[in-house]
């Protein structure tokens, strides 16, 4: 029992609320102190994480005792790098959100720091119902960031946003009260502990619609294909630093519950729709790999190559294969770091186009901006997953364990490596080489954003160094994940082997199939 | 200090001269970061050297040193290590590439001195020879990727070097991208490999290769295909050949270093690397050696009739590579090694050369434009020759030697191969005639105007173009420059191509047929295990193939010289009189436009479609407009309620109440 | 009397005032209407109370009186406001809050 | 006791016409009288359920202070007749209809309730002599400071604040005196000023 996550949970709350309570000028500097005050604290944990401990820092209190709802806090190896990717991605949007203009700015501030709450308390949370209620606080700051400071249509952009997130919670919603209920055994009290529900077992077909309903949310969140209807409209319309929060930050928490809450409770369920979450993370893959070459602004792309690189992830995890949930864990990560500093990068571009982030008006700024060029190349090169980079090893380890049980699949989606690097290269290229844009006014980049970048570039660089580092700290937990759902896919097939050898020479050929694996 | 201390020192030294090169752009005056980088790759070659010194101290069979930095990468079945493998195939390759690379940086001090990027271009040249160094250092898969997409990114980085120039931009995108379809296939190969061996390891996969597959074991020859694709990718070989004369658009240097000495030679490395596999697996080998010979045929024929003069050479190259690929895949390692290293020499020779006269003509390539530069540039013409003889096989000259050696062992396997060594001798004619048109077209006959503006003392200056497309070009940055250098004036072009005049007629003696194999025997550990270690041609036959060689190559320079050195005329007669096939050829077979009619099309079809159809109407129309249209209903029933009347609320409420008692009443009885 | 005509003269003045409210447009009459469901509401509490045998209705009812002399204050206090404001005195005019 | 049936039957009619009177008459003045009838019919019907301090209460205060507070604003704001205009359909024909179907609900759910006690007069609830009797200030006054004390404190700082909250809304505002001519605004005009923003 440790009060440590709690402090770093509420901490950038505290520090909203009293930047909220401070003039007009230094409020934002009390939520950037907390934001760092945050890192400092996640940095800490990281290096005192014991990699094959299991749950640690762990803070359980009775909430609503009645509900068997607990205020459950704890970090393994699945938060633990989300949290720190939170911590980081907050510190840097945070920063280069205080030194831009905004209108009302306590507000703003107090959102941002609202929202690195939710988002803390979404990857921290140990119990389902807390989840949820961070998960659904999350939608409350962004609403209000995206509606209250975008641009162009973001009345509409909000709209869509909200629906779509919202009808995916309620949803979700139903499904966790349900799983509650239904996993309660006779006479025992109701719990909404995770390690209590991982306990008890639910019968495998209310699994397969509990299952169907969490991914319906987690999915609307990544995105991914055909739930991402609200991404092009909220990319276009909302303020850069909050887009790389959204994009590179808050799209991992579906991922993330996939293997923290989802696959760990509903082996089975999991297992059932292994195929269909299969088939339409490929699918994403393509689409979002395709689209984004056909797109000319930049940051819709970005969105798309998003959807693509979400697919990977969700790839991963599916493939109910150690290598694959390893994989997907890192590269959610490096995912994280590199779209944040993408999403930076574009308005560093942006800001030397007199706002303009069309590929076909912009151009040829690496002159002048040599920096900017260098910066922008490593994290576009991270990306498209060159080899060297941590994204590298994140997808090479997804695409090992799809190839382990679903081979085809895997090549599949191996043509989205390709096409990955066809967008990344020709969105580097677009604005950075080739003639000069007309409304082009290159200079390099200032050192408001270069000190917020080159942390951030300097990170993805050493996790492509090191990626052990991140990967032996994450082992344990990953593979307790999926244990549950390969047990359940080892068991189908055994079945299969079962029925197949029982109808004896009808299907001969399944056997020897099986056989030899 | 052991062989895998200097093994990481080779890393090292390149690395550095990177880090200092970007970071220090701004201070850095004058030519020194050009001088920082040489020093760095010399350290390089240095260690390696030092490397192969502490190898001999070795017994034979216990020169393969891994050593490991720290766990790369740890999870299930997958492990990898951060590692290097000094081996005598590593020593040879760092060797080569170190040397090479070095002569060819002290050439780029002089040669890109105006130029704007200079502390860039040494940086990213740096970065390449680390890349490529670790390319053939690297002790599993993982690394040996990590290395072969490093190389493709320094290439796209110094493809794209001038990115102002639109031709420049998207040739290195092509380059990138083919690149990349050569990474999957490694990464999928891979995966097979270690699916089935449980090791990513080389030692261990290769000492496990013969327990786990069969002969011609499907997964294997799949995994053989899946690795000669990234080989055939980074190699240029057919099909995946079309983006290596488009990298012709980096600086001349470049396409010396990386597009013909080092870089795409990688293909060729890990087919020998990689040689327990292919030996088990024979029918990928034959794929291999089928389209080398393909390829070296391929690009001959185009190379006889493109006028780009760099153009030339890289067609040249890939012809060159398709003999190094054909000699590997047969099991003639050395061979296909010796050639590799020869082709280094020479070829990187050819393209100083080149670059020197292009220099000359102010920055223009074509060749139909030049002429009579013998005189003027003298330097240059004779060390440019001595390059032409050896890549022709001129005898006594170090290309006779390794070619002959590639198409003799061939011939000695018989069956397929001595079709194919057959073949090789009908692309080694090719490759004399067109290389002594290059030189005939470009140093002898009727003087071109700059060649007598250079006799006459003074340097060609047009305006800046793009060669390609005659765009006028941006002179501000990302540009060569407004002057141009060539040999005969700056001192450290010539320290370069000089030696390298040398290593291009002396590097064969290494390996001259009954004389000496010194090449052969310090490789042998490596290659120990082959099965075809004990199968050489005698040294009679040996000495029979150079002689038919001699034969070939002077026959083929004798009839370039009587097309444009007797007949002038006749290579105009003969494009009059087959214009079909000069149309052929001079598109280069079509396939840039096959390319682009089967992907590049249909893959911005499907992107437009895609974005116009399914997102617009699918997407957005029937799942957006599907969920909002409902939450629009629903809202528009419950605004429809709030009227804003009081007493509707009121009635609402009464409603509700009558409702509710009512339903008690119901309920209770 | 029994108890149950008390109820049932209740519930009909509660019907009643039920009525007004929703069909008078005077915020005046509508409070008055008010009025009248607070004490069919207080009629029903004395009467449970003397049903029981026990005063604890009478106090609510006590407080019901406070509560709608409460009630009345404010309501009274609006339509002064409103007046004031002149803003005309019809509810139906208040309608800012139409969806 | 047909002393007290006789009274219960006048009050009844009595607090009944009251009511009616107050929802029928188009005049707000003649509707406060009205309520005041019906308020005192009311307290008749207390007094007939033993509930002596509700009774005098409702008469001092109810009939009395409350409503000529009502009277006041009458007469202050000048009681227009209703209608304004026509009414206007389904509401005024669905008011009426509605409450009136809920009044039957009750009734029925009166007349058929399990409640036996409902059918009686009550308990007895005759107390010894010397103690307060049944629903006399004295027992009331107890209950309300030991039982009910609570509830009652609640009370008295609602009174409070409702007052405070009078005061408020009554007051007169500055700066909106001057604007218009009359009480009745033209409905073309734009509405006042003062602007209530919500920023987000």
């Amino acid at each position: 029992m440790t009060i440590h996550l709690s402090i770093v949970l509420f901490l950038p709350l505290a520090t909203g609320f009293s930047g909220a309570l401070m003039p007009r000028g230094t409020g934002r500097w009390a939520v950037l102190a907390g934001t760092l005050a945050v890192l400092a604290y996640v940095v800490v944990i990281l290096v005192d994480f014991e990699p094959g401990g299991g749950l640690q820092y762990v803070t359980n209190d009775d909430w609503i005792p009645e509900l068997g709802i607990h205020y459950a806090l704890g970090v393994n190896g699945l938060s633990l790098f989300m949290i720190a990717l939170t911590a980081i991605g907050w510190v840097a949007c945070t920063f280069v959100a205080a030194f831009s203009e905004l209108e009302r700015p306590r507000l703003f501030f107090f959102h941002l720091a609202l929202a690195e709450t939710a988002v803390l308390g979404a990857f921290m949370a140990q119990d389902l119902a807390l989840f949820i209620v961070f998960f659904d606080l999350m939608l409350v700051p962004f609403y209000f960031l995206i509606g209250g400071w975008g641009s162009g249509d973001r009345v509409r952009a909000t709209t869509k946003f909200v629906i779509y997130t919202l009808s995916g919670s309620l949803l979700m919603m139903a499904a966790a009260i349900a799983l509650g209920v239904l996993a309660t055994p006779d006479g025992g009290n109701i719990s909404f502990l995770l390690s209590d529900l991982r306990e008890r077992s639910v019968p495998l077909g209310s699994q397969e619609w509990i299952v169907l309903l969490f991914a319906l949310a987690f999915f609307v969140k990544a995105p991914l294909f055909p739930l991402h209807g609200w991404v092009p409209d909220t990319y276009r319309a909302t303020s850069i630093p909050v887009l790389a929060l959204l994009s590179g930050v808050l799209s991992k928490v579906g991922v993330y519950a996939f293997l923290q809450i989802v696959l760990p409770i509903m082996p089975d369920g999991s297992q059932h729709w292994q195929e269909l979450f299969i088939v339409l993370a490929v699918f994403s893959i393509l689409y979002g790999s395709v689209l984004a070459f056909s797109q000319d602004n930049i940051r819709l792309v970005l969105a798309y190559s998003s959807i693509a690189q979400l697919g990977f992830i969700v790839l991963g995890i599916f493939a109910l294969e150690e290598k694959g949930a390893q994989g997907a864990l890192f590269q959610m990560l490096n995912h994280g770091l590199v779209t944040v500093a993408l999403f930076l990068i574009v308005g560093v571009i942006a800001a030397r186009a007199a706002g303009s982030e069309s590929l076909a008006e912009l151009g040829g700024m690496a002159f002048r901006a040599p920096v900017l060029a260098a910066l922008f190349l490593i994290t576009a090169l991270a990306t498209l997953a060159m080899p060297g980079s941590g994204n590298f090893i994140g997808e090479i380890l997804i695409l090992f364990g799809t190839f382990e049980n679903k081979l085809v699949y895997g090549l599949v989606a191996a043509v989205g490596v390709v096409l990955a690097a066809v967008y990344m290269i020709r969105v580097y290229q677009g604005t950075m080489h080739g003639p000069v844009g007309p409304a082009v006014e290159s200079r390099d980049i200032d050192r408001m954003h270069l000190s917020a970048l080159a942390p951030l570039v300097a990170l993805v660089i050493a996790l492509g160094l090191y990626p052990n580092f991140v990967v032996h700290r994450t082992e344990q937990a990953t593979t307790g994940a999926i244990a549950g759902a390969r047990v359940a896919g080892a068991a189908q097939k055994a079945g299969a082997q079962e029925t197949a050898a029982a109808t004896g020479a009808s299907a001969p050929r399944i056997v020897v199939a099986e056989e030899s694996r | 200090m052991s062989a895998t201390t200097f093994g990481w020192l080779v890393l090292a030294f390149p690395l550095a001269g990177t880090v200092i090169n970007s970071l220090g752009w701004r201070v850095l005056p004058g030519r020194l970061p050009g001088w920082i980088a040489s020093s760095a790759i010399f350290l390089a070659f240095l260690s390696s050297i030092g490397a192969l010194i502490k190898l001999q101290d070795h017994p034979a069979e216990e020169r393969h040193l891994v050593d490991s930095l720290w766990t790369y990468a740890s999870t299930a079945d997958f492990h990898v290590d951060l590692a290097i493998l000094i081996d005598p195939l590593s020593v040879f390759m760092c060797l080569v590439v170190s040397g090479v690379s070095f002569l060819i940086h002290v050439y780029s001090v002089a040669y890109m001195t105006s130029d704007r990027g200079y502390s860039r271009y040494f940086a990213y040249l740096n970065y390449f020879v680390f890349s490529m160094l670790l390319l053939v250092l690297a002790a599993n898969f993982v690394i040996l990727i990590i290395g072969w997409a490093f190389v493709g990114a320094a290439s796209y980085l110094l493809i794209s070097f001038w990115y102002r120039r639109t031709t420049a931009v998207e040739a290195g995108i092509k380059a990138f991208v083919i690149n990349v379809i050569g990474d999957v296939g490694l990464v999928i190969g891979a995966f097979l490999i270690l699916d089935k061996t449980g090791s990513l390891d080389f030692l261990q996969v290769f000492s496990q290769v013969d327990q786990t597959f069969t002969r011609n074991d499907g997964t294997l020859v799949a995994a053989c295909l899946l690795l000669l694709v990234g080989a055939f990718a980074k190699s240029a070989q057919l099909p995946l050949h079309t983006w290596l004369p488009d990298a012709m658009e980096g600086p001349t240097p470049v396409s010396a270093l990386i597009h013909a000495a080092t870089m795409v030679t990688a293909g060729v490395y890990l087919i020998a690397r990689m040689f327990p596999l292919f030996e088990q697996a024979p029918a990928a080998a034959d794929v291999g050696a089928i389209i080398g010979c393909a390829t070296l045929l391929f690009a001959g024929t185009v190379a006889l009739v493109v006028t780009d003069l760099k153009r030339v050479i890289a067609y040249s190259t890939i012809s060159q590579i398709g003999y190094m690929v054909m000699g590997v895949s047969a099991a003639a390692y050395s061979a296909g090694l010796f050639h590799l290293m020869t082709h280094a020499f020479f070829k990187a020779l050819l393209f100083m050369g080149a670059g020197s006269v292009i220099g000359a003509m102010a920055g223009i390539q074509d060749m139909d434009r030049m002429g009579g530069f013998r005189r003027a540039m003298p330097f240059t013409f004779v060390t440019f020759t001595i390059g032409a003889l050896a890549l022709a096989g001129f005898p006594f000259t170090s290309g006779w030697f390794s070619k002959d050696e590639i198409i003799g062992s061939l011939l000695n396997r018989g069956g397929l191969y001595a079709v194919l060594g057959v073949l090789g001798y009908v692309g080694a004619f090719m490759t004399a005639v067109y290389a002594f048109r290059m030189v005939f077209r470009v140093f002898q006959g009727e003087q071109a105007p700059e060649a007598r503006e250079l006799e006459g003392g003074h340097m060609a200056h047009g305006d800046p173009v793009n060669p390609m497309t005659g765009e006028p070009e941006d002179t501000d940055v990302g540009f060569p420059g407004p002057e141009h250098h060539i040999a005969e004036r700056d001192w450290p072009m010539k320290a370069a191509m000089g030696p390298l005049a040398l290593l291009a007629i002396v590097g064969g003696y290494i390996a001259i047929p009954g004389v000496d194999n010194v090449l052969e025997k310090f490789l042998e550990p490596t290659f120990a295990d082959s099965r075809f270690a004990d199968t050489h041609p005698s040294t009679g036959a040996e000495w029979i193939g150079l002689v038919i060689g001699g034969v070939i190559s002077i026959t083929g320079i004798g009839l370039a010289w009587w097309v444009y050195i007797r007949e002038p005329g006749t290579a105009a007669r003969l494009r009059e009189r087959f214009p079909r096939a000069h149309n052929f050829l001079s598109h280069k077979w079509y396939f840039d436009e096959l390319y682009d009619a089967v992907f590049v099309r249909p893959a911005t079809t499907i992107g437009a479609f895609c974005r116009r159809v399914v997102e617009a109407d699918f997407v957005q129309g029937t799942i957006v407009g599907g969920a909002t249209g409902i939450v629009r209903v629903g809202t528009s029933f419950a605004r429809s309620i709030q009227t804003g009347y009081l007493r509707a609320y009121a009635l609402l409420l009464l409603l509700g109440v009558a409702g509710l008692t009512l339903y008690f009443l119901l309920n209770s009885s | 009397m029994d108890i149950t005509w008390y109820l049932v003269l209740s519930a009909f003045i509660f019907a009643i005032g039920v009525a007004g409210v929703i069909s008078r447009r005077n915020p005046l009459v509508v409070l008055l209407c008010l009025e009248l469901m607070l004490n069919a509401g207080n009629l029903a509490l004395v009467a449970f109370a003397r049903m029981h045998g026990s005063e604890a209705g009478q106090v609510f009812a006590l407080i019901v009186m406070v509560i709608a002399a409460c009630e009345v204050v404010i309501g009274l206090g609006i339509i002064v406001a409103m007046y004031r404001n002149r803003l005309p005195i019809d509810i139906d005019e208040m309608s800012e809050l139409r969806g | 006791m047909w002393f007290e049936d006789v009274l219960f039957f006048i009050a009844a009619i009595g607090a009944l016409a009251g009511a009616l009177g107050v929802v029928f008459l188009q005049n707000p003045f003649y509707s406060v009288l009205s309520l005041v009838c019906h308020l005192l019919g009311l307290a008749v019907l207390f007094l007939l359920l033993n509930a002596e301090f509700i009774a005098a209460a409702q008469v001092v205060v109810y009939a009395g202070a409350v409503m000529v507070l009502y009277l006041f604003v009458v007469a202050y704001i000048g009681g227009t007749d209703e209608p304004l205009r026509p009414e206007s359909g389904s509401i005024a024909v669905l008011g009426p209809v509605f409450a009136f179907a809920l009044a039957v609900e009750l009734c029925i759910a009166f007349i058929s309730s399990g409640l036996k006690a409902l059918d009686s007069t009550g308990p007895d609830i005759s107390r010894p002599a010397g103690a307060d009797t049944f629903g006399s200030p004295g027992a009331i006054g107890e209950l309300l400071l030991t039982d009910f004390l609570l509830p009652f404190e609640a009370a008295s700082f609602l009174l409070l604040m409702a007052a405070v909250g009078a005061v408020v809304l009554a007051r007169r505002r500055r700066g909106l005196e001057d604007e218009g001519t009359g009480p009745m605004r033209s409905r073309d005009e734009p509405p006042p000023t003062e602007t209530l923003e919500v920023r987000v």
